[in-house]
């Protein structure tokens, strides 16, 4: 079905692929019941972490912590502790919002585009997704606020009536819609994400052991009991909310774009730029659902459940969206030359020969070239070596807004203007430290959660036997 | 149960807006009503209310400078000189009342007196006291009845959203006069 | 990680990158003060907690009145009082700006005959030195602080066994530019047996005095007209940077530079061993070693009849003089020649020349003699022989700083003095040497008068009381004479019986005093013009040297002689040139960095052959430069007399030596080894070059003449999608004539006084985080040996649609109905989109909270101006308080603002008058014509962003042919 | 919420596969049974047609929150941009429609997002339970369960072996009455915390009381965000360095500013107001604006103690008997010469007035003067006769 509209994103033309798999390979391995399902999804919510969380979550706390101690830093002392200057105005701070937002567009993406595709392979790993989703929206999240010179005064950003004779806010500025859409999609995303773990929740509080666990899932699982009246209209609200979230996600990177593309400044006015991030999101995204699923599934042990055809599945999507990438790139080269401006021209001459340059080649290696190697089965069907793999996007969809960013700022009009840019320990710190948010909100996740979606996994356990 | 959730919601969002809006500055910062003790019982009922004194008079430099002033004790001692109590002194009769002593004591003593100031626009703000008086504008508008108290206290919070306020209303009505406007609103005009 | 570098700009080991920062700046103390409240504000509790804990109730707050009411004294209004800089002997006169008794800002004032309303970057300083924590407060005896009764009495006995055993007794003074004070000095030395004065200039002229000494019987410096010249020819001559008077010289200079002036515009040939500020203004340059420099005047001579001897020059440059000398041929008597170099046998040339070409009573004038460098090096020479032979009894230091300036033989010669007294402010090298510290008042404390130029004078009046316990250098000697007299007693006695009797125009003496004091400044009677008397040119000729490197010390247009050099606004002035700040270096030629394989940054070692002292300095590329020529700025290296001085570059004072009674910058060949490492300049330009953009506009004047509509550029910004939005009464304007404009600099400090902007100190500066609002953009054109120099200055454009409006998400930055793009702090959350969004980058952002706690330094703030804290944007205003106060002055006066009454700080002190600054909804004010100009070009219009500044294209007086250096432009 | 009126017996029966289920639901259905509702861990495709359940209406909730959320947005951004504070940014107009779409776009789907869940929770009534009655521990694991009600006249031995025969692998009747009715403390209570918890902004506003409650004689609290406290010295503010510790200053003796008045060359006292007289006259001409000003001037300062017409009547001060001022429409002062007035003005008169030369600037003065000589014309007639020498004013 839906194949029409699969010719339209790379993302469709794959799952679309994906599903003629479907008919002869089963989407969940080993032939489970319904009880196994059960037993095993939420196995690690109910028994004591191993070794290897303990490790791994003293290792992100540690992270944690440096980052935390670094945004100390910035709030008490000032922005002046970062590395920017009057010419180069963003730099980490920017660049690691651009890219947990990035981050932040596969969770969605999944759950609700492949929903609306009915792509049934999204079951094992859309809830994981989810998360990942609202963990890195909040990484994202801290940015604008501690990159605010006078970040307690952040609350201006909001329009609420005061005693300055009503001043609002500016909504034409492109910073403002990012108030918006961010909050917005974190507050969906978090009511679509928490819509699908009712179910669950209601499983695991049956399941509850001691009576304060009891208690606090009674409280979030709603008084669910699996009734089909109930299920009828749950059904309902999600596909609608699957609907609005479509749209959503793809706005959400299209007026992050924006903050570039309505500027003046060569190398981010470019009307390219809302296409082009947006597939870059889906293409980072993908990448680091690939990085947590491959760790994940061999940590927690649910092969059964994400299987090689999923991973598969969403190389897929990372070559075809990293190919738009790398279009992307040769567009704005194109453009540039072609537009006749001497900025312009300047500027993109400058990322690829300019003192930036081995950020910009990092990004081309890693966005471009890297990606090539899922052209092979082998490669598409190895943990490891996708696993290598995405951690390389990871790393260039990184340098990709710090090359956009930082790169266009440090010489665009004027030559006395021209200025370098380096990044100051602080800022390191605060780019570690949200990895470190990220990655132990993730593992507090996988501890207290069910990291598949047990209800829609046994909705498609007998599908892959037709 | 409805009713309930409804009113809970109603009363959650009017509350929170109210809460921001306090501490927008409503409450906090805003100072009126502030009414400290001074070094002398200075009556402004007296001698603004009573004796039909021109604010001007002593705050002469409102009409030209940004500051209405306090006015340098030669000032009050113009008259002081002479008038030693409330019922005004007969020729050669004096016993100064205890206020108006001290007011003696402190020119004579040379170092003037340290007054506990009440109005203070914040630091990024400016407010020309010259225009608004030569505009015809009444002292009282901002400082309220200050021929009636007998000790003074700040009568506004004196926040943008009363310049505004005033600044706009003053613009409708020049404007549907059919003359420019006067009164600006221009965020540079205060902020500088 | 070399990555990170620009070509440019590869920078090797940092020195010492973080723990500077508070050391540079002037008061360290307050950054840990202020940073606690805000650690308060965060510490850890949450940010809801943080919030309640930046609520406090306000202490009670003082409301002090004045005792007294004075006629004439409002407190919030700006009184403004004409006065005469005391920044160095060139007597500026200067307008300053006096709120509630103290001043707050300095001014050129426009009814000075001699600087005509121009105010260089040191005189705009000058409140910020008032207020210098660094100032002695006290006297000192014995380098303990004691009071003016023990001192005076110490001194009394001292002085009266001098009196009697007739010990020399010295005052060594820089040019002492009051009569008054040296009336009253010479009066103090006359109680001596053998008591007198010597004047020595750190950057000395003596030469020049010397030189008329022989051609005119008369040792005095003439005062050169420049406005009267058609040709003007500078050799080593700095004179719009630091030369004599560089205020009134570029006042003058730019009465005829530009092709619209009432005056034809004058050429300007320069020939130089650096590229100095005036070499950079020239139309053309000559470079040569400073070893030619004297040769080629003697070539010069030559070819212009006079019987000299010498001349001998490598044939490239012998065609230059002879070229050179057909130009002043050509302009025989209308042309001017000036000489920088403190060699009598280069100045007596000079004199001559200017003599034999009719220069004398045009562009010379020597019935009113210049008296702004009176320093003679011979005396400085005997005295120092006095000294160290131990037969001086007593030495006064009065306005100099000989330990520091003077050769090294100095101080060792002046320890053998028994009486060391200094009037200095500060305890400088020399005070830190002294027996006896007499600090004199401020210039702004005191009452003094000025005779910059023979015939005009001006008055100094006090601006507030003396802060500290010090004391007039006129009642000093008067009291120390026995004759104990108040300053201003003494002034209005010397005015009444030596100035008053001088002019006719006013019969009564108050009057006449009044009008001075309002005035500034008045004109009398000078003597005549003395005689020329024919001669044989002093010296024997010397020939230029072939090879090795030579030696160029130089003052930077900053620092000056280095006196200003602990406050801290002039170290962070980019130098015109080089845009580098709180440093000095050695400037090599590019050829030679080359050659050398030199990057800025880099360390080398420099030493004049058999001189004790190698200094060890950071190299820069200064295009434009001889290639044999090491340049090495003064005023640098303070070992005392201000915190901020301290450490900041190398001082190179003691590589100057006497030369035939004239001291002069070694020379020795100088020995240059490549120093171990590198360091990081704090520049604020790093790359120097338009990358072929149409940024600046330049012309030849020929073609210009021919048809000045052809200087309005071709493309013009497109039409705009929205319809331009309505402007209210005013809307304002700036336009910048890049042909006037020398890069002075002026105008940055001044708009950095006016506006409370903060100085970062050098670490910051190496960061790229300075915050001048206004700043010059210095682009060099042409050829790297011998390239054009163009000086842009640029501030907020304040575009009509500004991008950085749309960007801010809290309405921080919106536009003005004036036409203004005002930056609201207080509303400013910081996010710093609009700076980046600003394709002239000129806002400034707070990065740190800026210490301002000195309460002596925020006397010097504008009251006016908030003090911006950190984490908010902040830009040029227009100087939008001044625009306010003018708005309401003449709104209560009951009248329309009058053209020209509303003028930012960089326009009202431009001694180029190169910013004409308006109403542009008044079609008959200035700023409209001036729109009208074709040679108004915008810079970026091409973003329809719709800047409120313009530039005037640089037209510069080229024959075409020699345009060789391929100049940039239309 | 409706309750379902329970006529019969009710019962309920577990299937180990969905299948099963639908198959039974049919078949009960059609055996004249009323199917109440099935519990299954996953959704069971065709079951609402099996159970002949209509489509939600909560698609319609979703656009009607949409629509709501538009109009939020654009009536939020017209109004607070273009007509309750307009400001000119980037040379946009104040109606950017364009520059509007995102937020329109996001308040949009936020609206909808968040209205179609919470109608969801309503029309579901899902709330926090502790405990859900007759909840079947298998229903969110791996049975799936139907709940019906006995059609009339059926017996439920019967109907248990017709479901057994259908896969069911237990069924039960349900006993008690509670089917769908919230009976546990928490879910009584639960209201009661919402409204807690909606209070808690009300709570907060409590905390204020303090600020709200103050003492008057103390400064309010206040929150600086930055740049509240000045800096730069400002005038009437005390200062650490200054002499006399306060930051207004008085300038030097003897300086004269750019546009202040040399000093007169005049002293107090008598002989040196006769002098004045004699030697200074008014600099200015009578005209309608210095009459204008010279009123202002009198009736805000002179008046005080003079009267507003010169005859000290409704000066209050007079009135206490403080003062008795000359009267200046009086002969005696309408024969001095101007200058003289001036003097007095200026520094004073021989007895208890004070000169107002500190606080009045000199043109001010002579206009008061000027006004003066109107005030006489036009109470007294007879032209002034010659002053005698050594009268006081």
């Amino acid at each position: 079905m839906a194949h029409d509209a699969d010719v339209l994103t790379g993302a469709g033309a794959l799952a679309g692929e994906a599903e003629r798999y479907g008919h002869n390979l089963p989407l969940i391995e080993g032939n489970k019941t319904y009880r196994q399902v059960t037993e095993e999804v939420f196995a690690p919510t109910e028994r004591r972490p191993p070794l290897r969380w303990w490790l791994a979550i003293s290792v992100t706390l540690s992270m944690l912590t440096l980052g935390a101690w670094a945004v100390f830093q910035t709030l008490t002392r000032g922005i002046g502790t970062w590395g920017l200057n009057r010419t180069v105005g963003w730099a980490f701070d920017i660049t690691n919002f651009v890219f947990w937002v990035g981050i932040g567009h596969a969770g969605t993406l999944i759950s609700a585009i492949l929903f609306l595709f009915r792509q049934r392979w999204r079951t094992s790993i859309n809830r994981a997704a989810e998360a990942m989703t609202l963990f890195a929206v909040m990484c994202a999240g801290l940015f604008p606020i501690i990159h605010m010179g006078r970040p307690w005064l952040a609350f201006w950003a909001t329009p609420y009536p005061n005693t300055r004779g009503s001043l609002w806010v500016n909504f034409k500025s492109p910073l403002l819609w990012d108030v918006f859409a961010i909050s917005t999609y974190f507050i969906i995303s978090l009511t679509f994400w928490y819509i699908g773990l009712i179910p669950d929740l209601a499983t695991q509080r049956d399941r509850a052991k001691t009576k304060l666990k009891r208690v606090i899932l009674s409280v979030f699982s709603l008084g669910w009991n699996g009734s089909n009246r109930t299920w009828s209209r749950y059904e309902t609200v999600y596909m609608l909310l699957a609907g609005l979230s479509t749209p959503l996600v793809v706005s959400v990177h299209t007026i992050v774009s924006m903050d570039f593309a309505t500027s003046v400044i060569p190398g981010w006015h470019a009307t390219i730029f809302p296409p082009y991030f947006v597939v870059g999101a889906v293409f980072s995204g993908f990448a680091m659902v690939l990085t947590l699923m491959i760790i994940a599934r061999s940590v927690m042990g649910l092969e059964a459940y994400i299987t090689t055809r999923h991973l598969e599945a969403m190389t897929k999507v990372v070559l075809a969206t990293g190919m738009i990438v790398g279009m992307a790139y040769a567009t704005e080269f194109f453009t540039a030359w072609y537009s006749g401006n001497p900025y312009e021209r300047y500027v993109f001459l400058n990322r690829a020969l300019g003192p930036y340059q081995w950020a910009y080649w990092t990004m081309v290696g890693c966005n471009v070239l890297s990606p090539q190697f899922f052209w092979f089965k082998k490669v598409r069907t190895t943990p490891w070596m996708i696993f290598i793999l995405t951690i390389f996007v990871n790393i260039g969809m990184w340098f990709e807004r710090f090359v956009i960013i930082v790169t266009s700022l440090h010489r665009d009009y004027l030559p006395s203007s021209w200025a370098m840019y380096r990044p100051t320990f602080i800022e390191v710190a605060i780019l570690i430290g949200s990895f470190g948010l990220f990655f132990t909100l993730f593992l507090i996740f996988t501890r207290v959660l069910p990291m598949i979606a047990a209800s829609e996994v046994k909705g498609v356990l007998k599908h892959g036997d037709h | 149960m409805r009713t309930v959730a409804i009113t809970g919601a109603v009363a959650f969002g009017a509350s929170l807006m109210i809460f921001a809006l306090s501490l927008d500055t409503r409450l906090l910062g805003d100072q009126s009503g502030y009414k400290p003790a001074q070094p002398i019982a200075y009556s402004h009922a007296l001698h603004a209310g009573e004796l039909k004194m021109d604010c001007l008079f002593c705050h002469t430099s409102a009409e030209s400078s940004r500051h209405a002033g306090i006015p340098p004790l030669s000032t009050c001692m113009k008259c002081h000189e002479s008038v030693l109590n409330r019922a005004g002194t007969p020729a050669g009769k004096s016993d100064p009342s205890p206020e108006i002593q001290k007011l003696r004591d402190a020119y004579a003593s040379g170092r003037g007196l340290s007054w506990v100031r009440i109005h203070r626009l914040p630091a990024h703000v400016t407010f020309p006291h010259s225009r608004h008086i030569r505009a015809g504008l009444a002292c009282q508008t901002c400082h309220g009845d200050v021929q009636g108290m007998e000790r003074v206290e700040q009568a506004m919070a004196l926040t943008m959203g009363e310049c505004l306020a005033c600044h706009r209303t003053e613009n409708q009505k020049l404007q549907l006069a059919g003359k420019p406007a006067q009164a600006p609103t221009d965020c540079s005009a205060c902020h500088h | 990680m070399k990555t990170w570098k620009s070509l440019g700009e590869r920078r090797g080991t940092v020195r010492a990158r973080r723990a500077e920062f508070e050391e540079e700046l002037p008061v360290g103390e307050s950054v840990r003060q202020i940073s606690r409240r805000d650690f308060f504000r965060f510490s850890g509790l949450g940010f809801a907690a943080g919030l309640a804990l930046g609520c406090k109730s306000k202490v009670v707050e003082k409301a002090m009145p004045y005792l007294n009411a004075r006629e004439g004294l409002t407190p919030g209004v700006a009184q403004w009082y004409a006065t005469t800089c005391g920044g160095c002997a060139a007597g500026c006169g200067v307008l300053a700006r006096s709120r509630d008794g103290r001043p707050v800002k300095l001014e050129g004032n426009p009814d000075h005959p001699v600087s005509r309303g121009g105010l260089c970057a040191i005189g705009q300083v000058q409140t910020r030195g008032l207020y210098d924590e660094d100032r002695l407060r006290a006297p000192r005896l014995d380098g303990k602080d004691t009071d003016w009764a023990a001192l005076d009495a110490d001194l009394a006995r001292r002085f009266a066994d001098l009196r009697t055993s007739g010990g020399a007794v010295r005052v060594l003074a820089g040019t002492i530019l009051s009569p008054t004070l040296r009336a009253a000095v010479q009066g103090f030395l006359g109680t001596f047996k053998d008591g007198r004065l010597v004047e020595a200039d750190a950057l000395s002229c003596a030469a020049l005095a010397a030189a008329y000494e022989r051609t005119h019987g008369q040792r005095l410096t003439p005062h050169y007209r420049l406005e009267e010249a058609d040709l003007l020819v500078g050799i080593e001559a700095d004179f719009l940077g630091t030369w004599i008077d560089p205020v009134g010289f570029t006042r003058a200079y730019a009465d005829r530079r530009g092709p619209d002036k009432p005056r034809p515009m004058s050429k300007h040939i320069q020939i130089e061993s650096g590229l100095s500020l005036t070499g950079s203004n020239a139309d053309e340059r000559v470079r040569l070693a400073p070893s030619e420099a004297v040769p080629f005047l003697e070539a010069l001579a030559r070819q212009l009849g006079l019987a000299v001897e010498g001349g001998n020059l490598p044939t490239d440059l012998a065609a230059k003089a002879e070229a050179v000398a057909h130009e002043l041929e050509a302009h025989r008597g209308r042309g001017l020649l000036l000489c920088g170099l403190n060699d009598l046998r280069a100045q007596e040339l000079t004199a001559r020349l200017n003599h034999a070409l009719g220069h004398e009573g045009v562009t010379v004038d020597l019935a009113h003699p210049s008296l702004q460098k009176r320093g003679d090096d011979r005396a400085l020479e005997a005295l120092l022989r006095e000294m160290a032979e131990g037969r001086v009894a007593a030495l006064l230091l009065l306005g100099c700083n000989p330990v520091y300036e003077q050769p090294a033989a100095f101080a060792s010669a002046f320890d053998r003095v028994p009486l060391r007294l200094s009037l200095a402010l500060t305890e400088d090298e020399s005070a830190a040497r002294c027996t006896h510290l007499a600090p004199d008042h401020h210039w702004l404390e005191a009452w003094r008068d000025a005779e910059p130029v023979a015939g005009t004078l001006s008055l100094a009046q006090p601006l507030i009381q003396p802060l500290f316990a010090t004391r007039d250098a006129v009642e000093s000697f008067a009291l120390w004479s026995g004759r104990p007299q108040l300053a201003l007693q003494a002034l209005k006695k010397h005015w009444e019986v030596d100035v008053f009797p001088r002019q006719k125009a006013v019969a009564d003496f108050e009057t006449f005093w009044n009008a001075a004091l309002q005035k500034g400044a008045t004109q009398v009677e000078a003597g005549g013009a003395p005689r020329y008397r024919e001669g044989r040119v002093e010296g024997a000729t010397s020939a230029p040297r072939k090879d090795g490197y030579e030696l160029l010390l130089y003052a930077k247009v900053g620092l000056g002689d280095g006196r200003h050099a602990h406050i801290p606004f002039l170290q962070e002035l980019p130098d015109p040139i080089t845009k580098a700040t709180w440093d000095n270096y050695a400037q090599v030629s590019p050829a030679t960095a080359a050659r050398l394989g030199l990057e800025q940054g880099d360390l080398l070692r420099l030493r004049p052959e058999h001189h004790a002292l190698e200094l060890e300095l950071p190299v820069v590329v200064q295009p434009g430069q001889d290639d044999r020529t090491v340049a090495v700025a003064l005023g640098y290296g303070r070992t005392a007399g201000g915190k901020a001085g301290l450490g900041v570059g190398r001082n190179a004072y003691p590589w100057r030596a006497f030369a035939g009674g004239f001291l002069a910058a070694n020379p020795a060949p100088l020995q240059v080894r490549r120093g171990q490492g590198r360091v990081e300049l704090a520049c604020t330009q790093d790359h120097h070059s338009l990358e072929g953009r149409e940024l600046v506009r330049e012309m030849a004047l020929a073609p210009y003449l021919r048809d000045p509509a052809s200087a309005r550029p071709e493309e013009q910004p497109g039409p705009s999608v929205y319809a331009p939005h309505a402007h209210g009464a005013h809307r304002w304007a700036m336009v910048i004539d890049l042909s006037a404009c020398t890069g002075c600099s002026g105008c940055v400090v001044g708009c950095q006084v006016e506006n409370n902007i903060p100085v970062v100190g050098r670490d910051e500066v190496r960061r790229k985080r300075e915050m001048h609002w206004l700043r010059i953009d210095r682009y060099y054109t042409g050829s790297e040996a011998d390239p054009g120099v163009v000086h842009q200055p640029m501030l907020c454009q304040q575009c009509d649609n500004a991008p950085c409006e749309n960007v801010c998400p809290v309405l921080a930055t919106v536009h003005s109905e004036e036409g203004l793009n005002q930056q609201v702090y207080n509303r400013c959350v910081g996010t710093r989109y609009c700076a980046n969004n600003c394709p002239y980058k000129v806002r400034r952002f707070n990065w740190w909270e800026y210490p301002h706690q000195s309460e002596l330094a925020r006397l010097g703030f504008n009251p006016d101006v908030t003090v911006r804290s950190r984490g908010v944007m902040e830009k040029c205003s227009f100087c939008v308080q001044r625009l306010m106060d003018a708005k309401i002055t003449a709104k209560n006066e009951g009248r329309e603002l009058k053209d020209g009454e509303a003028l930012p700080a960089c326009m009202q002190s431009c001694p180029a008058q190169a910013i004409v600054f308006g109403d542009t909804q008044d079609p008959d004010s200035r700023i409209s014509q001036v729109l009208r100009d074709p040679k108004r070009f915008l810079v970026l219009g091409e973003l329809g962003i719709g800047p409120a500044v313009s530039y005037l294209t640089k037209i510069r007086n080229i024959t075409p042919e020699a345009n060789q250096g391929g100049h940039h432009g239309a | 919420m409706a309750t379902t009126e329970f006529r019969n017996a009710r019962f309920r029966a577990s299937f180990a596969d969905p299948e099963q289920l639908l198959h039974a639901v049919a078949h009960l259905r059609s055996a004249g049974h009323r199917v109440l509702d099935t519990y299954t861990p996953f959704p069971v495709h065709g079951m609402d047609e099996a159970m002949g359940l209509r489509p939600s209406r909560l698609p319609r909730a979703c656009l009607a929150f949409a629509i709501l959320g538009l109009a939020l947005a654009a009536g939020l951004q017209i109004w607070t941009s273009a007509i309750d504070y307009p400001l000119i940014m980037g040379g946009k107009p104040l109606l950017a429609i364009p520059a509007f779409i995102p937020v329109a776009f996001e308040l949009t789907v936020l609206l909808a997002g968040l209205g179609v869940v919470a109608s969801f929770f309503v029309a579901a009534r899902m709330r926090p339970r502790l405990r859900i009655p007759d909840l079947h521990p298998g229903a969110n694991d791996d049975c799936f369960i139907l709940a019906a009600e006995l059609a009339a006249d059926v017996q439920f031995p019967a109907v248990a072996r017709e479901l057994a025969g259908l896969g069911a692998s237990e069924t039960s009747l349900l006993v008690e009455d509670r089917f769908q009715r919230d009976t546990s403390f928490w879910d009584r209570s639960a209201g009661a915390g919402a409204l807690l918890l909606a209070c808690l902004p009300a709570f907060l506003i409590l905390a204020l009381v303090p600020v709200l409650n103050r003492d008057f004689q103390k400064r309010n609290l206040a929150w600086d965000g930055g740049m509240g406290a000045p800096l730069s010295a400002q005038a009437f503010d005390a200062s650490g360095v200054l002499p006399g510790g306060e930051v207004l200053q008085a300038p030097p003796p003897g300086t004269l500013s750019r546009r202040g008045d040399p000093p007169l060359a005049f002293g107090p006292g008598k002989a040196e107001a006769e002098r004045a007289g004699r030697e200074l006259q008014n600099p200015y001409q009578p005209t309608q604006g210095r009459f204008n000003r010279g009123k202002a001037i009198y009736e805000r300062v002179c008046a005080t103690c003079h009267g507003r017409e010169g005859d000290n009547n409704g000066s209050m001060i007079v009135a206490r008997g403080a003062f008795a001022p000359t009267v200046l429409v009086s002969p005696v002062v309408r024969g001095m010469p101007d200058g003289r007035i001036f003097h007095i003005a200026t520094f004073g008169g021989p007895t208890k007035m004070k000169g107002y030369g500190d606080l009045l600037s000199r043109e001010d003065r002579w206009n008061v003067v000027l006004y003066v000589r109107e005030l006489q014309k036009g109470s007294v007639k007879p032209a002034p006769a010659p002053v005698p020498a050594g009268v006081q004013p």
